[in-house]
């Protein structure tokens, strides 16, 4: 009777698609994959959410377009890329064969530039998903603006929703003051599940030049730095809507993986740890597996929300309120 | 190509107030070309975050083991600095375009000008030079002979092909390198057989590709630094303007970080 | 002719208050100053900025209500203090005889608290200046409510401002989605600086337990991880507003100060470093001093918002714009 | 009182695979009293943040130079780790309240209860009483002899004093070390002479406690953990429920970590 323990099934299930396993690239982070294909094997990962795409190339901001700060990096990219139509034409048909499923993560200046690149990428099978990044700080026009108002995020979904039929998933900003409205707004726009968060914006000064240390001025915040907010945000968004969550922000191991999962997330996202170290992905896939076979859970998804339903269950009734 | 993996510490020695050779044990690692980078992750904790750019200074031939010269300027290094002996440190590498040697040959003159710890690059393509028997000469600068700490090793292999010049004449001729890089242009053997190659601040570079286009261009190749994330590629965080080109700016870590002085704004 | 370098001039003025230099302690991280005593002279700061006061006692929030997060620290004291009248009974007299100003943080859970701790102080001539807590992220009622609605920002200002005739500092919250906006409102209410920022409202799970590893379940998030987004909002706010900025968040060094000096910042607070190291205080002032020494800079003053000004100057008139 | 310093690490000893002692010079520094601890700085950079708490496990009496024994449980305490003869340890000490001393004399008998590594502060307060010639028993208990590594030390000054107690019984008495030390109180030689002193996790310390109050209510005075900030009061973030008092809450860094058990909830 020496059974063997079976392998806990984590499998999970973003709008129409089910991912062999919850660690996804964040978008920006893992470009169109070619250079972590020297380091991994991309059909190991659960997704691949590839580079901000516009409907026209765009050039970029200017250098220098990052900085380092404590346990966290700015950048300011500026959503360089070669435009929707190259990256149908030369991008996503070499991601093709790929078992992951692609997710092409999307924004514009103007509302119409988003529905137009949503109507090609419609067209292009490889895109088996489109992430809205209605949250990029670094564009001045466009980006924050949609991803602020929730009124405006909601008639934009709904424009997308309508020329996209396969999944939608909405990337939020987390620069406002209660993420549970453009979260309400995303899905009743119809966002089959939400991406969060995008980067803080911040800044860095150079006390030798004098300067803002970006020539953006401001630029996202991203890494460990960051999670404590993004963890934050996961368990109100969780709680506010019953579309499911990718998390990110700042996981750089599978204990921080976890802490999103608890707090409500399905599947989790990787962005700067994997710049940092490209062995991110398979420690915090193998850690997730260990934490599951370790507790004798059969499943992945019954873990995820599950600090939620603990603290409901060990509060004194009278407690059982949002804090903050 | 490049690969991420730990290597021991096989030596750690100080040159100087300031700088350090790193040697990490490397085996089987594909050869590196002069003017590769590896990316070297400093410390253990989530501050600093980010990995250290660092050019590859020598790399042993049989062990694959890979030199490093580094100047301690701030924390990553300071960090790196207090490794020992059989301490593990994790790198990418070989990262980035290194140096082209394409039409090099016994009957060319390859002029390598450095500006402090920017020899080191040109140190490792001095050494592939000389195994192809192309005549050199090695131009370095420094602001004082402190800023020079380092040149032991580069003088002896290099005797009197190296050329030194400090800001404040401590140490070799005085002045900017650059003056005697101009001498050396405009008495040498005739700009046609000359190739450049720099890496230094970015006024110096300035002023060798000025020297490099000013009467009969000599091909240059220059070695530029900038803030990385990644280095391999991925998060496009390392670029700088182009000049000439569809793509208004280019990456440092994989399409340079050595550039022909045309592809770039210097 | 061997001249002695002159001292740098140091002083900052905010409101009718002359500091004697820039750094102050960030309220609630010094307590009543009673234990920095022994680690350094209370005389050598710029301000003393104490505990959060409020118009009854409170007990606080249950333990845990610390968290460590990378570069951070995650808190959910819950405003723990004696009340307004035991602080003035026993802890200002005890601060009376200091050269530092004393400025007293308030909180509340309804305007008519602040404005009845405010009036009580008053009356209680240590209290050199308030700063009105319009920002506490850990208590459920109070806090986030008044510091996120520039309407009602103003409102609360004006009421305390009316109460209170000596200097007037309101200390907004970052968790908004444009400090801009609560700035002007604050301004427009007659305060005579800004404090910011406040902490970023965060969480961590606990993965073993499987619960929010806080009890009160979220908490401010301070320390360097936070600085990225509090030099953003300094610089904003500085361009916005006419009065002086206390800038912090994340200082634990003298480079650190100088961002938020150069962003626009007259003066700056020391918070959770000095928790960690009591030192910090003195280490940024001397780094301060040297600083404009070695630049030749006479006084302090003409360093603040100088990153601005060469930004301004050096940008082609065309990007001289707000980004992001 | 406490203060800030930089000492030297004057040794620093794996004591099996998980435990260490660290000994830092600490000249001229304050007699610390049983109990008390320090907060010690791990690494140089931003992360992690905090100081971590370590009880005083021993002072030597001449240099003032302070011992910590210490578990490697997580990332503070395995760079703490790193640290080697000669580098340098940025501390505060002493902190927080110690165990009271009064009333206990030769005519009292001192019970010692310590759970694994809790024995760090309860071997400092062992070492006092041998001087004030207090009759003391010292019960250490732990999972498995593995978790007992470090009791090499103890043992040797302790000799008949210390009884042992594994859970799996690889070491000293099978079960938890509460039986052994019931045992004792039900034979022992009268509650009335007994004074209890705990350190150790909080299922023991309520067990002690239960020991304690049944039959005859014996001092008892324990030490407990919090995750601290700062270490010396200000932040208000260490607290624990209080019972009784005017005060919801007491802080455990400076009203503790010694507390009578009648002041907080256990
Ligand atoms: C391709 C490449 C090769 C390099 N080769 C060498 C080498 O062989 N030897 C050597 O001593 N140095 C080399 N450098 C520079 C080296 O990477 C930096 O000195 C180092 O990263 C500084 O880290 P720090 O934490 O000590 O300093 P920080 O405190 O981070 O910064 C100190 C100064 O260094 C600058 N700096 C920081 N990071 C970088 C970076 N990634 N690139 C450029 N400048 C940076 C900062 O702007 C600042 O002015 C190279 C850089 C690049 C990009
Ligand atoms: C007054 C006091 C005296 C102590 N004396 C000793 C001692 O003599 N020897 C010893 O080995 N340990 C002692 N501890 C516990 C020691 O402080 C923690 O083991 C250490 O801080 C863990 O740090 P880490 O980074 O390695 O672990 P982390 O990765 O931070 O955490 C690992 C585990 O330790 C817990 N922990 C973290 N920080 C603290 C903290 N400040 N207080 C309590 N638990 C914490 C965490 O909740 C977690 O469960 C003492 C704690 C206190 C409060
Ligand atoms: C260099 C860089 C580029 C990014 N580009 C994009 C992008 O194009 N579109 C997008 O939605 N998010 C972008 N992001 C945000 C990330 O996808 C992610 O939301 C954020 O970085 C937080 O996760 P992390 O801490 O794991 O990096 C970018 C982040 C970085 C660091
Ligand atoms: C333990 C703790 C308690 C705090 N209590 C208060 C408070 O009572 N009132 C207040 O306005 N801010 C309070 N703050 C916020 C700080 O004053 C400061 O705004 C913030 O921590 C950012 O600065 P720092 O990163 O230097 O800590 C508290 C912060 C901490 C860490
Ligand atoms: S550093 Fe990431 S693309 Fe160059
Ligand atoms: S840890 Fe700060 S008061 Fe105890």
């Amino acid at each position: 009777m020496t059974g063997k323990i079976p392998r806990p099934d984590m499998t999970v299930k973003i709008g129409s698609l089910t991912l062999e396993n919850p660690v996804l690239t964040a978008a920006g982070c893992f470009g169109f994959g070619r250079e972590f294909a020297e380091f991994l094997d991309l059909n190991s990962l659960g997704a691949i959410v590839v580079k901000g795409t516009t409907l026209r190339p765009r050039g970029g901001n200017p250098p220098p377009r990052l900085g380092e700060v404590p346990a966290g990096l700015l950048n300011a990219i500026g959503l360089q890329n070669p435009g929707v139509d190259r990256v149908m034409a030369e991008e996503l048909p070499r991601l093709k064969g790929l078992k992951p499923p692609i997710i092409v993560n999307v924004a514009g200046e103007t509302p119409e530039e988003y529905v137009e690149t949503a109507r090609r990428l419609a067209l292009s099978p490889p895109a088996a998903a489109l992430e809205v990044n209605i949250s990029c700080p670094n564009v001045a026009r466009g980006g924050m603006a949609f991803g602020t108002c929730p009124l405006q995020v909601e008639t934009l979904v709904r424009a997308v929703r309508q020329v996209f039929p396969r999944t939608l998933i909405v990337k939020l900003t987390p620069n406002v003051t209660d993420i549970r409205e453009t979260a309400r707004a995303a899905a009743a726009g119809g966002a089959d599940a939400l991406s969060l968060i995008n980067t803080l914006t911040g800044m860095a000064i150079d006390i030798e030049g004098q300067v803002p240390l970006l020539a953006n001025v401001t630029g996202g915040l991203s890494g460990p730095a960051l999670r404590p907010v993004a963890v934050r945000m996961v368990w109100q968004v969780a709680e506010t809507v019953d579309i499911p969550i990718i998390g990110m922000g700042g996981i750089a191991s599978a204990k921080d993986a976890l802490e999103f999962l608890l707090a409500g997330a399905s599947a989790v996202a990787i962005g700067t740890a994997g710049l940092v170290d490209p062995s991110v992905f398979g420690r915090v896939q193998a850690g997730l597996e260990a934490y599951l076979v370790h507790r004798g859970i059969p499943r992945l998804e019954e873990i995820c929300g599950l600090a939620r339903r603990n603290w409901k269950r060990n509060m004194p009734a009278k407690q059982v309120r949002e804090n903050g | 190509m490049f690969e991420q993996r730990r290597g021991l510490v096989l030596s750690h020695i100080p040159l100087g107030e300031e700088y350090r050779e790193l040697t990490v044990g490397a085996e089987g690692m594909a050869a590196a070309r002069p003017g590769q980078f590896a990316g070297l992750k400093v410390g253990k904790a989530l501050d600093p975050l980010l990995r250290r750019p660092l050019s590859i200074y020598h790399q042993d031939r049989g062990t694959g083991a890979l030199h490093f010269l580094y100047r301690v300027v701030g924390q990553g290094t300071r960090l790196l600095s207090g490794l020992k002996e059989g301490d593990e440190v994790d790198f990418i590498a070989p990262l980035g375009r290194g140096f082209s040697l394409e039409g090099l040959s016994p009957n060319t003159r390859a002029l390598l000008v450095a500006g402090g710890v920017g020899a080191a690059p040109l140190y490792f393509l001095a050494a592939r030079l000389r195994e192809k028997q192309v005549p050199l000469t090695f131009f370095l600068g420094g602001r004082r002979a402190a800023d020079l700490a380092f040149r032991g090793r580069i003088a002896a292999a290099l005797g009197e092909d190296l050329v030194i010049a400090t800001e404040d004449g401590s140490l070799g001729r005085q002045g900017l390198v650059t003056g005697p890089l101009q001498e050396f242009l405009d008495e040498g053997p005739g700009r046609e057989a000359c190739r450049l190659f720099a890496c230094g601040p970015a006024p110096m570079l300035r002023e060798v590709a000025r020297l490099a286009s000013v009467g009969g261009a000599i091909p240059l190749q220059v070695s530029l630094e900038a803030r990385m994330a990644c280095g391999f590629g991925a998060c496009l965080g390392c670029v700088c303007p182009a000049s000439g080109g569809d793509a208004p700016y280019r990456r440092v870590c994989t399409e340079g970080p050595v550039f022909f002085a045309g592809e770039v704004e210097l």
